[in-house]
């Protein structure tokens, strides 16, 4: 069903962002309000579109005016409207929280931070919404080089993290242009459901094997999949406190997104885990990196470098219950990135308030959380305890979920894996409980200002979002299974 | 189609890259890059790919250059080469694999210029076809860039605008943003 | 920082290359519809002859401020592009659809070589800005800036 | 193997360009001499695509008059010409961030070698 949706879903971020530095050079105030009334308004019709999306089915938008594989079509489903909400959600809250970290992280640079931050977001709302694979490669190269720049922006070491997240990036969107080429080789078209018709005739030929190997491998170094994600710790703990709640919450999972939808919708579910094994592979690689990453932030100091440990080890998860094959593991998984999302975003948001009020970057010296910041060592207990899985938050039942979609698909590995990780990630989590909340308080009494209102609020709105996604976890559950499962399963 | 320019600009290619990435001092390894992008864009003038090759000329090698020498410039011409054996052997071992798969992936493609290969008829017959009734512009490179794919131009030029905003964000002096 | 250069040979090069440069770019942009060129080659033309003045004679004062703004050039051009693209949208129809931009007595497909017009000069205004911003930003040295 | 040589010189010089370039970004110790490799790795792919427009003796693809039917045999296919316009501006922009990310270093650690710079981190 044809509709001006999507066309509207690009252009209120992109015309924000263009307009911003524009404005900015006059009236330096005006940013901020330009981006979080652009944001709000993201939300709403993000939302509005995913309600029309669940009662009338897919909406589409073809831009320029011409059929599909001739222009470019743009398409919200279920899984797409989805992602598209929790990305400018997020993306308003991450906002919301950075506003006092700019004015002392980035003092000269306020325009800048809220240009690049509005085009990051246009970027990885079109990569969401598209259903054309160059224009995907498009914005992934937008979406890329905002984020490279947001993580080097601090100076000094970031820029060096900054620097070979690039090299490593680019390397990334080299491999998939050259997949999306050996596709286009084989068929001769873009788009994605074109694509999905004319596969099954070419599916045997080697240059399609090759060209999905290509994809899989770029985008694996794009989302930080644990043999490829040599670039993310670095990048995300040195990365400037305002940034990495955004960064670190929405940029690696849209890479997962455009892997899912070219393997389930344009391969197909069979194709892709029988004639091409290629989801068995990810699903071994996905256990590995669960585990691994959940090991390696076990013995990290650095508060930011453990989140980031656990970014790895929660996007190898998410490639373990992709692979599952049964239809409770992929809505499992789905369910569990939306509950992640949120879970990052909240506990680099408490890092970044703790660096930002008494200086604190060490796991050990966190505990000065607990003696002047009530808000927020509450933020962090209950985000810590949604990663470990206790009931009442989000994090437990997308974990519950995907063991159910692991036990259904009897593959026993992944359930190891999923418990085995949760464990780990158990251990070095209350490790931090016992170093924040068990330890004798420090004498010495440091003078520390108030929380400013902007956090603790984003703060209290993120650890409240965990527990209603918690606690409605059905409702959520239910829609994924009504609107965004493939065919196939 | 395989006439004698199309492998002497190979060669050439080929030459000036090897020759931009094993010589010292960068500077001539910038130089030696705009020679190498010269004659790129000669081939792909040869290919037919007129609108391709004049941009190379124009962005590829001017303005990448230009870009190149003004860093130069401002940090130092000379490289320390030195041998790091064991990641030059991981770095081979993971290419020789690498090169390996895009040779098995190249035995399918169609072979270069058939004008039955699937690319060439699928979607590529309507804009050839259609472009000038529908579009007035002679020029379907053109035509395809602006009108039927030109969601594409927009986010190309985005990511040049991205581009100068994170310029501006990590070099510009303290002073002179805030107006 | 990169001092005038002082051979005279470059200074009369340059004074005569430079309105030389910009007459091609435009024949570029303009022909773009009947021969190779378009947007991205005529805006990289104009960067290059904007440049050209700074290398061969230095930087001039009103030159810097209007290369510190230039950013907010490109930004305009881009909203040239998109406002294009943006008035179908507004009247219903599809994002960048020109066969729907509402200038009367005209049908679709001269509708539509207007509006690849429209936006090819949007683009070489966009490219042409940024281009030169780009080169203003790596050529800045912030003297003890050390971010 | 050999008929790929011989039927296929442009793939190739793809192959040779694409290994060189990740081989020197990977390798090499000096930023600038990662960000020729970087360029060389990017021109490789335009490469690969534009040997994918190619068809047997036809012309550039710019048809002048709509008298005669267009045949499209006789013509380049245009649609690989408009991915590599984009390709090559993506390129020339990732460029310009990390020359400037280059500069940005070189200020603050007066050297392009990283183990260098890795050194004065510590």
């Amino acid at each position: 069903m044809t509709s001006s949706l999507p066309g509207f879903l690009f252009a209120i971020p992109f015309f924000a962002a263009v307009v911003i530095p524009v404005v900015g050079f006059t009236n330096q105030k005006f940013c901020r309000p330009i981006a979080l009334g652009t944001l709000v308004s993201l939300s709403i019709v993000s939302v509005m579109g995913l309600s029309e999306v669940v009662s009338h089915g897919p909406l589409s938008h073809e831009f320029g005016g011409w059929a599909p594989p001739i222009g470019i079509e743009w398409v919200v489903d279920g899984l797409s409207g989805l992602l598209m909400v929790a990305i400018s959600i997020v993306s308003l809250i991450s906002l919301v929280h950075a506003g006092p970290l700019v004015e002392k992280e980035l003092p000269g640079r306020v325009i800048p931070f809220y240009s690049l931050s509005l085009l990051l977001v246009a970027a990885l709302g079109g990569m969401v919404l598209t259903g054309d694979l160059f224009n995907l490669f498009v914005f992934l190269e937008i979406g890329s080089l905002a984020s490279y720049v947001l993580v080097g922006v601090a100076g000094g070491r970031s820029l060096h993290s900054a620097f070979c997240y690039l090299i490593l990036g680019t390397i990334g969107a080299s491999l998939y242009l050259l997949g999306v080429g050996y596709f286009y080789a084989e068929t001769g078209t873009l788009n994605m459901a074109d694509l999905a018709q004319r596969l099954p005739e070419v599916i045997d030929s080697r240059a399609v094997l090759t060209g999905l190997l290509f994809i899989v491998l770029g985008l694996a170094i794009k989302m930080g999949l644990f043999p490829l994600h040599g670039w993310l710790p670095d990048a995300y703990t040195y990365a400037p406190n305002s940034c990495t709640p955004l960064l670190a919450s929405v940029v690696t999972k849209v890479p997962l997104y455009a892997f899912v939808r070219i393997a389930f919708w344009v391969f197909g579910m069979t194709t892709v885990s029988t004639q091409i094994p290629i989801l068995v592979v990810l699903g071994w690689v996905g256990a590995v990196a669960a585990i691994a990453g959940a090991y390696l932030a076990i013995w990290q100091e650095s508060f930011k470098r453990m989140l980031a440990y656990s970014s790895v080890s929660s996007m190898g998860l998410f490639m373990l219950a992709f692979s599952l094959g049964t239809e409770t593991g992929f809505a499992g998984g789905l369910f569990y990135v939306l509950a992640d999302t949120l879970m990052k975003a909240t506990l680099f948001g408490v890092a970044g308030a703790a660096f930002y009020q008494c200086g604190a970057s060490t796991v050990t010296d966190l505990v000065r959380l607990r003696q002047n910041m009530p808000w927020v060592s509450a933020a962090l207990l209950i985000s810590a305890l949604s990663m470990v899985g206790i009931p009442p938050t989000a994090g437990f039942f997308g974990k519950w979920h995907l063991v159910v979609g692991a036990l259904e698909a009897e593959k026993y590995f992944a359930v190891a894996a999923i418990l085995v990780s949760s464990m780990l990630t158990a251990l070095y989590f209350f490790r931090m409980f016992q170093r924040v909340w068990a330890e004798p308080l420090p004498l010495v009494e440091a003078h520390v200002l108030e929380t400013p209102f902007p956090i603790k609020m984003s703060l209290g709105v993120l650890t409240f979002g965990l527990i209603a996604l918690g606690l409605g976890s059905d409702l959520v559950m239910g829609l994924i299974f009504e609107s965004a499962i493939p065919k196939g399963f | 189609m395989m006439l004698f320019d199309d492998y002497l600009l190979l060669t050439l290619v080929i030459v000036t890259a090897l020759g931009a990435v094993f010589v010292r001092d960068l500077f001539s390894g910038v130089l030696t890059l705009a020679a190498y992008s010269f004659f790129l864009a000669l081939l792909w003038a040869g290919l037919g790919a007129v609108d391709v090759a004049f941009t190379e000329a124009v962005v590829g090698a001017g303005l990448s250059t230009l870009f190149f020498l003004v860093a130069l410039f401002l940090t130092s011409h000379q490289e320390e080469v030195r041998k790091q054996f064991k990641v030059q052997m991981m770095a081979l071992g993971s290419l020789g694999i690498l090169g390996f798969l895009l040779l098995f992936g190249s035995v399918d493609l169609p072979v270069v210029g058939d004008p039955e290969s699937l690319p060439s008829k699928h979607v590529s017959s309507h804009y050839l076809k259609k472009s000038l009734e529908e579009t007035d512009t002679p020029n379907v490179v053109t035509a395809v860039l602006a009108d039927y794919r030109g969601f594409d131009t927009l986010g190309e030029t985005t990511v040049i605008f991205t581009a100068g905003i994170a310029c501006w964000m990590l070099l510009r002096r303290r002073d002179d943003s805030a107006t | 920082m990169i001092r005038p250069h002082d051979s005279v040979i470059v200074h009369t090069l340059a004074r005569v290359f430079i309105p030389i440069i910009q007459l091609f770019a435009l024949y570029v942009l303009i022909h773009g519809h009947d021969s190779p060129g378009g947007g991205f080659q005529a805006g990289t033309l104009f960067a290059a002859s904007f440049i050209l003045p700074v290398i061969a004679f230095g930087i001039q004062g009103s030159l810097t401020v209007l290369e510190r703004r230039a950013i907010i050039l490109g930004g305009i051009g881009i909203l040239l592009f998109a406002g294009i693209g943006l008035i179908p949208l507004l009247l219903g129809e599809e994002f960048l659809n020109y066969g729907e931009l509402p200038i009367p007595g005209m049908e679709a497909s001269a509708r539509r070589h207007l509006g690849i017009l429209g936006i090819e000069i949007g683009v070489t205004i966009a490219v042409a800005a940024t281009a030169v911003s780009i080169y203003y930003s790596l050529r800045e040295r912030g003297e003890g800036e050390g971010n | 193997m050999a008929d790929i040589v011989l039927y296929r010189p442009h793939f190739v010089a793809f192959i040779i360009l694409f290994l060189l370039g990740i081989y020197i970004m990977v390798v090499s110790l000096n930023l600038v001499k990662k960000l020729i490799g970087m360029y060389l790795m990017q021109t490789s792919i335009i490469l690969f695509f534009i040997t994918l427009a190619v068809k047997k003796d036809s012309t550039i693809p710019i048809i002048l008059s709509s008298a005669t039917a267009v045949t499209p045999e006789a013509y380049a296919n245009p649609l690989p010409h408009v991915l590599m316009l984009t390709a090559i501006v993506v390129g020339v922009s990732t460029l310009g961030v990390s020359l400037a990310m280059v500069i940005a270093l070189y200020r603050q650690y007066n050297t392009l070698e990283e183990d260098q710079i890795l050194g004065k981190m510590k």
